[in-house]
């Protein structure tokens, strides 16, 4: 996998140039980003498969986790089951988005830009724009999490859910029948798929993956949030698209890859902490995570190509 | 006389007409003031912006592909404007090439690189957006350029009655842009790439000139429009073209346009824009709790479509 | 005559496949020259190296005596050649004019004047016998009526040199007729043009030079068809004689009947069908372009709906909303004849086209999906249809066109159905294929299946059929029972036919 | 002194520009390191990106202004855990908080004051509106509940007619503030803005329309809001002291690295979200003092310089 080794390269270049990047407490925030940025991304990848999209990622994340804060600070649920009720419930709203999207049948683009205003703006008035920063101590725990003085329980538990997604979608019949719809749907239905539910079922989960994502940022930041996503949620979408995309999940749907997917939020975590370490003029951080950002691209893909004429060539 | 309202009823973006109508109905209905010449220039004012904007995400949705960079190619262009104004007290009409050109060599280097290099311009221009915006943040350290000449100024803020001048601009792109998808080879060839690229190959179009320059076409009308906002801002602001994105898409794509790629429509795009505005405008005008706003707009947003798609439905069936 | 175009030594290999191994090929003016083969051989793989799509790795291209190397398909629509692909290349929103013009759009003052296009389009229909409108957008045609477009965009050109990839794959023999008929004018006016074929009548028909090829190599080079027939071609294609299909006798108890329409009507506009399926027969539905029999397979399925009248699957009334229903209630399967759009998922692999409709009879606890249990079940089928493919993980759309359709084939055989409609299930499959595949029908039809046979493939029908019902105009025109002699009963066909067209 | 102070605002925007030079004086006048820098977004989880990356990078004390009032708090935390001085600059963290202290804007009263200047413009009646940024943002609660406080006070002569937040992009704030005007432009007799953007643009809006009837008090120091002052199209502004804030928070780090201890029973002032305010000054500039406002600020953080360290520091 290209992505794998361009990760080991950029690793061992900031390593080098900074000893900074390699210290703990670095390695501790950096798996942490990392971990919460696979989930949303995750969540993202499992609608991409049905060719669709879902604007309303962030608004569904925060959106649960005030449920979910609201259930810990203010009825007193305990942390599992009020984290089920948080998962449940983005759940639920991904649901209705792929009710949408099916029932009224316009792309998904469509339906969750609407949503991510209607999620969102509920969630203003309902809490009134209020954080819950009592949370329990149990919870906020969870944050600091750490493994071997270094790696955040985030991580690991991001891994966890791309180790189910991957079984979800290469070993059961509905997740195979959501990529089948996903890369052709006309096929899909006449070989029999129920190609509506699969996208609600994706949306389902889509849902469900960002309110998880919801509550390990939670968790992260000791309170839940409503700015947590930004303004409707929309400071997710850059992380939500960019690690399956760039591991090589289909905008067009019908390919997935759950590896690639965490690759690529791992690429793009370690790139901007590497580059924040660097001393770059402070206004133009952005501009090299851009160059950066085009020539890993770039470059894998010419691995990717260099590899095809050396299979070629035989 | 009525064989043309058949095919004007039986037109893809007649159903957001309607919405518009009866919109537009709806809220002179519940406020006076929405009728005012003043409000129509307002109206007429955010409608030049976001009509450009969008026709900039327009032209790259037609080829099947997505341009994230508009936002920052408008933003970066709109700070070279004013700033070579101020700085190097470039005359106006060279600051507008200037820009224009500039906007050209970032459609340039997205359309290049993405065909090339044959990775998805999704992430080229997620890439370049983070480059483009931040050249212009490492230029600007996010200070606003405030000498803009008055002629910039009056223009952006002219009107005839309700119509601002700078409606022109808009207009002409309009115009221009339809014509080029409706009766210009060019963009007979954008779309047939968008909708089957290995077809258009086959049939000899030369795809990657396509690209390319659909890619430049993109950049240019979201100069123009980051230019426009310059004029209407009556001021540099580094943080032009942040909030684009979103409409740059829900416009094109309410009005029609298959993500997918090979079919847009502009009289469609123009229809979204506007439904938009008007909402937008509507929840200021009513005076809605600053609360409700965002949950309001999504609803509405999801009413318009549900409202069209319907009439699309009934129309399926009738046809 | 002079070589219009000449290959030397061309070979081409796709990972995991050598798909040309060193090929000649020679082409001269005058000429209708026949390119044939088994599945897989590499016809289509010369033709698109000829139209700049793919590039040799090795070997010389001349065209008109010149070297050539086409870096793209334009370059070689420039040195004069025009394509018919095996694959639909068509841009569905456009019109039929535009789509057929398209290389080449008439302009007046730069703008595209589309009365122009219209009116040169209509001129290639009409030559064509194609009755629809140039401004009808491609995707309302039909799968036959779009091949036909296909073709006039690229007789359009008024290219020297015309390679045609199973130009006649969809289209009946009628349209075949008129086609042959242009086909040979050009040739006559100095046009060399390359035909590719599974269907050796219309070879010998039409051609004047055959090449064939096995496993990418020449079987034979460019020899006069006057001077060989057609066991010959068969052995240069198969390596063998070509073997008649053994369909035996097939009694099948006449009061089962597994599918009957009463008077039925359908979303599609469909009227007064109506039909009765036994198990163990097969039915076979027989019409021109446009006749309406796919569709109305599709509102059967719940693609469309059932406006009207009745369905009775195995005796009972029945209502199918979906095609889920159809096929895990009913135990109704249907083979597209739109492999690339309805039948296939092209960008998977072999085994996840075939597995798809099995997957869920497979799948154990919690829909656990074991591969190896999906593998078990599709790899019998694979071998018994001969699907040609490196292995099970082979995208499906890297498989040649006829490997495609065995593919397509074979997940409705996995699926086990009691009521089967196939729509054309032998487009683009070759010879030897195609008798494994009618013996194959004729053993489901025997093990008691019900078969709805929808073909266009006048002999087929007359092979496999027992009773044939003749479609026009989305109506029931007429039944014939099939004594299986190919003359008799195609003139029982066409009357029926002629005679709505009289009415 | 080994002290490595690190100024992180919420993104790039051009309030913190001063910081840049306060960091580089602060830098020559103590002889530490003191260095500016700023997340590539306005987001909160790249503020705290940066400021991990900043300790990784060593340094050893942290002025910030929070991305979010209480979701920074976490961040703060951590660095206390690992023994880097914090404190919260230009904004407030909502207590409980590991910030030192809190060196700023009073947000609230800031709103609040800024309205009283308004309505006495009025001449103590009329109906006003309130143009505001992000509602996500809790420092807007405070705002909107300030103004209507103000507006509350008169007893019912100031009535806030409308409300518009999320308005702080340039393209919508044009937008809204000026179909606001179309629709009520004739009713409302003043404007108080609470954000930097929608001060410029209402600004803007107000001179193009040359409208010196509506009186507006606008917020910060933005060129366009000083000059619109100037020329008698904006009635004031709350101004802000970013400078100072700078300056004496660095000089407040490194004190605090060389072992002084905040004192609980300093001169703090109690605010909606902290009860360990410093307020690095707040002024109310109009026509009269526009030409030279700066001098206002040096003069405020000259005061509070002058007794910091003996007010707020226990140091031995
Ligand atoms: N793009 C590709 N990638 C991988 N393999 C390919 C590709 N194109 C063709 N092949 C393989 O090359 C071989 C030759 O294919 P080709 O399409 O030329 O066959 P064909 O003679 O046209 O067969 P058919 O009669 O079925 O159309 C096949 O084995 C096919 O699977
Ligand atoms: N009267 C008509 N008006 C419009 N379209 C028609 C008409 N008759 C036929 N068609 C076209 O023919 C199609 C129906 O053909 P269908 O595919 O069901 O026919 P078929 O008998 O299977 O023939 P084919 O050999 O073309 O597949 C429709 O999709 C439509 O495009
Ligand atoms: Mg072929
Ligand atoms: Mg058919």
């Amino acid at each position: 996998m290209g992505l794998a080794l361009l990760i080991v390269v950029l690793v061992a270049i900031f390593a080098t140039v900074n000893p900074g990047f390699a210290s703990p407490f670095n390695l501790f925030s950096l798996t942490r980003v990392m971990g919460i940025d696979m989930v949303i991304g995750f969540s993202m990848m499992v609608v991409l498969v049905t060719g669709g999209l879902n604007l309303a990622v962030g608004s569904i994340g925060v959106a649960a986790v005030m449920v979910g804060g609201w259930a810990m600070q203010v009825q007193g649920v305990p942390v599992l089951p009020a984290m089920a009720m948080a998962v449940a419930f983005g759940a639920f709203l991904g649901w209705i988005n792929g009710q949408l999207t099916v029932r009224i049948g316009v792309h998904s683009f469509i339906v969750t830009l609407a949503t991510m205003s209607i999620f969102f703006g509920a969630m203003i008035v309902l809490t009134k724009a209020e954080s819950f920063n009592a949370l329990p101590g149990a919870f906020v725990d969870l944050g600091r999490l750490r493994y071997w003085g270094f790696v955040s329980g985030m991580l690991p538990a991001a891994l966890i859910v791309g180790v189910g997604l991957w079984l979800f979608f290469n070993r059961t019949s509905l997740g195979r029948e959501i990529l089948a719809a996903g890369a052709n749907l006309e096929a899909a239905r006449l070989s029999g798929i129920r190609v509506e539910r699969t996208i609600v079922v994706a949306h389902a989960m889509s849902g469900g993956l960002a309110a998880l994502a919801g509550l390990m940022l939670a968790a992260r930041n000791g309170a839940a949030l409503p700015s947590m996503a930004g303004h409707i949620g929309m400071s997710w979408l850059l992380p939500a698209f960019l690690a399956p995309v760039l591991g090589g999940t289909l905008l067009t749907g019908g390919v997935i890859s759950v590896v690639g997917t965490a690759l690529g939020a791992a690429m793009v975590t370690i790139i901007t902490n590497g580059l924040l370490q660097l001393q770059v003029g402070e206004f133009w951080v952005q501009m090299f995570l851009g160059l950066i950002l085009l020539a890993a691209v770039l470059l894998d893909r010419l691995r990717g190509v260099m590899a095809e004429r050396r299979r070629q060539v035989r | 006389m009525t064989d043309r309202l058949r095919a004007l009823a039986l037109a893809d973006w007649f159903g957001l007409l309607v919405v518009v109508l009866v919109a537009g109905a709806l809220l002179a209905f519940l406020q006076p003031a929405f009728l005012s010449t003043y409000n129509i220039y307002v109206l007429l004012l955010s409608f030049s912006l976001w009509v450009l904007v969008a026709l900039a995400q327009m032209v790259i949705i037609a080829i099947g592909q997505m341009n994230l960079s508009v936002g920052a190619i408008g933003g970066l262009v709109a700070i070279t404007f004013a700033g070579t104004m101020e700085v190097w007290g470039l005359p106006i009409p060279l600051a507008v090439l200037l820009g224009l050109v500039l906007a050209a060599l970032c459609g340039l280097f997205n359309g290049v690189v993405t065909h090339v290099s044959g990775i998805s311009a999704f992430i080229i221009t997620l890439a370049t957006l983070s480059i483009f915006k931040g050249i212009n943040i490492g230029i600007t350290e996010a200070q606003p350029f405030y000498a803009i000449p008055d002629a910039v100024k009056a223009f952006g803020a002219a009107r005839l009655g309700g119509v601002p001048y700078m409606l022109v601009v808009p207009a002409l792109a309009i115009v221009g842009v339809w014509l080029l998808f409706n009766r210009m080879v060019l963009g007979r060839q954008i779309l047939a790439v968008g909708a089957n690229r290995h077809a258009a190959e086959l049939s000899g179009i030369r795809v990657g000139r396509v690209v390319v320059i659909a890619h430049v076409l993109s950049a240019v009308l979201a100069a123009t429009a980051g230019m426009l906002a310059v004029a209407r801002l009556q001021l540099g602001q580094p943080t032009i073209g942040d909030d684009w994105l979103i409409l740059s898409f829900a416009a094109p794509v309410i009005g029609g346009a298959i993500l997918a790629g090979g079919h847009v429509s502009v009289i469609g795009t123009c229809l979204g824009v506007v439904i938009v505005t008007l909402i937008n405008n509507a929840l200021v005008l009513l005076g809605i709790d600053p609360f409700f706003v965002q949950l309001l707009l999504g609803a509405l947003i999801l009413a318009a479509v549900m409202l069209n798609r319907w009439r699309e439905r009934r129309r399926e069936a009738l046809a | 005559m002079t070589a219009v175009l000449e290959v030397r030594g061309a070979e081409k290999s796709f990972p995991g496949v050598k798909a040309l191994d060193g090929v000649d090929f020679v082409l001269r003016a005058g000429e209708i020259h026949a390119l044939l083969g088994e599945n897989g051989a590499g016809k289509s793989t010369l033709i698109k190296i000829l139209t700049g799509i793919h590039e040799p790795d090795r070997g010389e291209v001349r065209v008109f005596g010149q070297a050539v190397h086409f870096a793209n398909a334009r370059a070689a629509i420039e040195a004069g050649i025009s394509a018919v692909h095996q694959e639909r290349n068509l841009i569905p929103r456009m019109s039929v004019a535009e789509n057929i013009m398209l290389e080449n759009l008439p302009q007046r003052l730069g703008f595209v004047d589309y009365a122009e296009v219209n009116r040169q389009a209509l001129l290639w229909l009409e030559r064509l016998g194609l009755e629809v409108a140039p401004e009808r957008a491609v995707r309302t045609l039909s799968v036959a009526q779009m091949q036909l477009v296909e073709i006039a965009k690229a007789l359009v050109l008024e290219a020297k040199i015309l390679l045609m990839d199973e130009p006649t794959a969809s289209i009946t023999p009628h349209e075949t007729d008129v086609l042959f008929g242009l086909l040979r004018q050009l040739r006559d006016q100095g046009a060399a043009i390359v035909f590719v074929s599974h269907k050796l009548e219309e070879v010998f028909a039409l051609c004047d030079t055959v090449t064939v090829l096995r496993d990418g190599r020449n079987a034979c080079h460019a020899v006069p068809l006057a001077e060989i027939d057609r066991a010959a071609v068969v052995k240069f294609m198969i390596g063998r004689e070509e073997r008649v299909a053994k369909l035996g006798t097939k009694p099948f108890d006449a009061t089962a009947t597994a599918l009957r329409l009463e008077d039925v009507a359908t979303s599609f506009g469909h009227a007064g069908v109506s039909l009765e399926l036994r198990r163990g027969e097969i039915l076979g539905l027989y019409g021109l372009v446009g006749a309406g029999r796919s569709e109305l397979a599709k509102a059967l399925l719940g693609v469309g709906h059932v406006t009207g009248g009745r369905v009775e699957v195995a005796g009972k009334e029945a209502s199918i909303p979906d095609v889920t229903t159809a096929l895990h209630r009913y135990r109704i399967g249907y083979i597209s004849e739109d492999r690339k759009a309805e039948g296939l998922i092209l960008i998977h692999d072999v085994a996840s086209n075939i597995g798809v409709t099995i997957w869920r009879r497979l799948a154990g606890m919690l829909g656990w999906l074991a591969e190896g249990r999906v593998r078990r079940a599709v790899a019998p089928l694979v071998d018994k249809l001969q699907v040609r493919t490196p292995s099970l993980r082979q995208r499906v759309g890297n498989l040649s066109g006829g490997n495609q359709q065995k593919v397509s084939v074979a997940k409705w055989l996995a699926a086990e159905v009691d009521i089967l409609i196939v729509d054309e299930p032998t487009v683009g499959i070759d010879i030897k294929t195609k008798t494994d595949l009618h013996e194959l029908i004729w053993q489901l039809a025997k093990d008691g299946k019900a078969i709805l046979l929808i073909s266009s493939d006048m002999p087929e029908m007359v092979a496999l059929a027992d009773r044939i019902l003749v479609m026009g105009g989305f109506r029931v025109l007429g039944e014939v029972l099939n004594d299986h002699d190919y003359g008799r009963m195609s003139r029982a066909i066409m009357a029926h036919i002629h005679e709505a067209e009289a009415a | 002194s080994d002290t490595r102070v690190a100024l992180v605002p919420g993104g790039p925007h051009p309030y913190f520009a001063a910081w840049a030079d306060a960091a580089a004086a602060a830098a020559a006048d103590f002889d530490i390191e003191a260095e500016y820098r700023v997340p590539s977004a306005w987001e909160l989880s790249r503020q705290n990106e940066m400021i991990e990356s900043l300790v990784a990078q060593g340094f050893n004390a942290m002025l910030v202004f929070p991305g979010d009032a209480v979701g920074t708090n976490s961040t703060l935390q951590e660095l206390a855990d690992f023994g880097v001085p914090s404190a919260a600059l230009a904004g407030c963290t909502v207590d409980p908080s590991a910030a030192s202290f809190c060196l700023g804007t009073d947000v609230a009263r800031s709103a609040y004051l800024g309205t009283q200047e308004l309505i006495e413009a009025l001449g103590g009646s009329g109906k006003i509106a309130h143009f505001t940024g992000f509602l996500v943002d809790p420092n807007t609660q405070l705002r909107i509940e300030a103004v209507q406080r103000a507006a509350d006070e008169t007893g019912g002569a100031v009535e806030v007619i409308q409300v518009i937040a999320d308005i702080d992009a340039p393209e919508p704030a044009d937008e809204k503030i000026n179909a606001f005007l179309a629709a009520r432009g004739a009713e409302v007799d003043g404007i108080v803005t609470t954000a930097w953007v929608p001060a410029v643009v209402a600004a803007t809006s107000l001179r193009n329309l040359g409208d010196q009837r509506i009186k507006m008090v606008g917020i910060d120091h933005d060129e366009v809001v000083l000059q619109a002052i100037a020329d008698g199209f904006v009635h004031g502004t709350m101004l802000q002291n970013p400078y100072g804030q700078g300056y004496i928070g660095s000089y407040a780090m490194d004190l605090i690295r060389q072992g002084c201890a905040v004192k609980d029973d300093a001169p703090w002032l109690e605010t909606a979200q902290t009860a360990r305010f410093i307020d690095s000054g707040t002024a109310f500039v109009d026509a009269a003092q526009v030409a030279d406002y700066q001098a206002a600020m040096v003069a405020v953080t000259e005061e509070i310089m002058a007794t910091f360290k003996d007010d707020y520091l226990a140091c031995n």
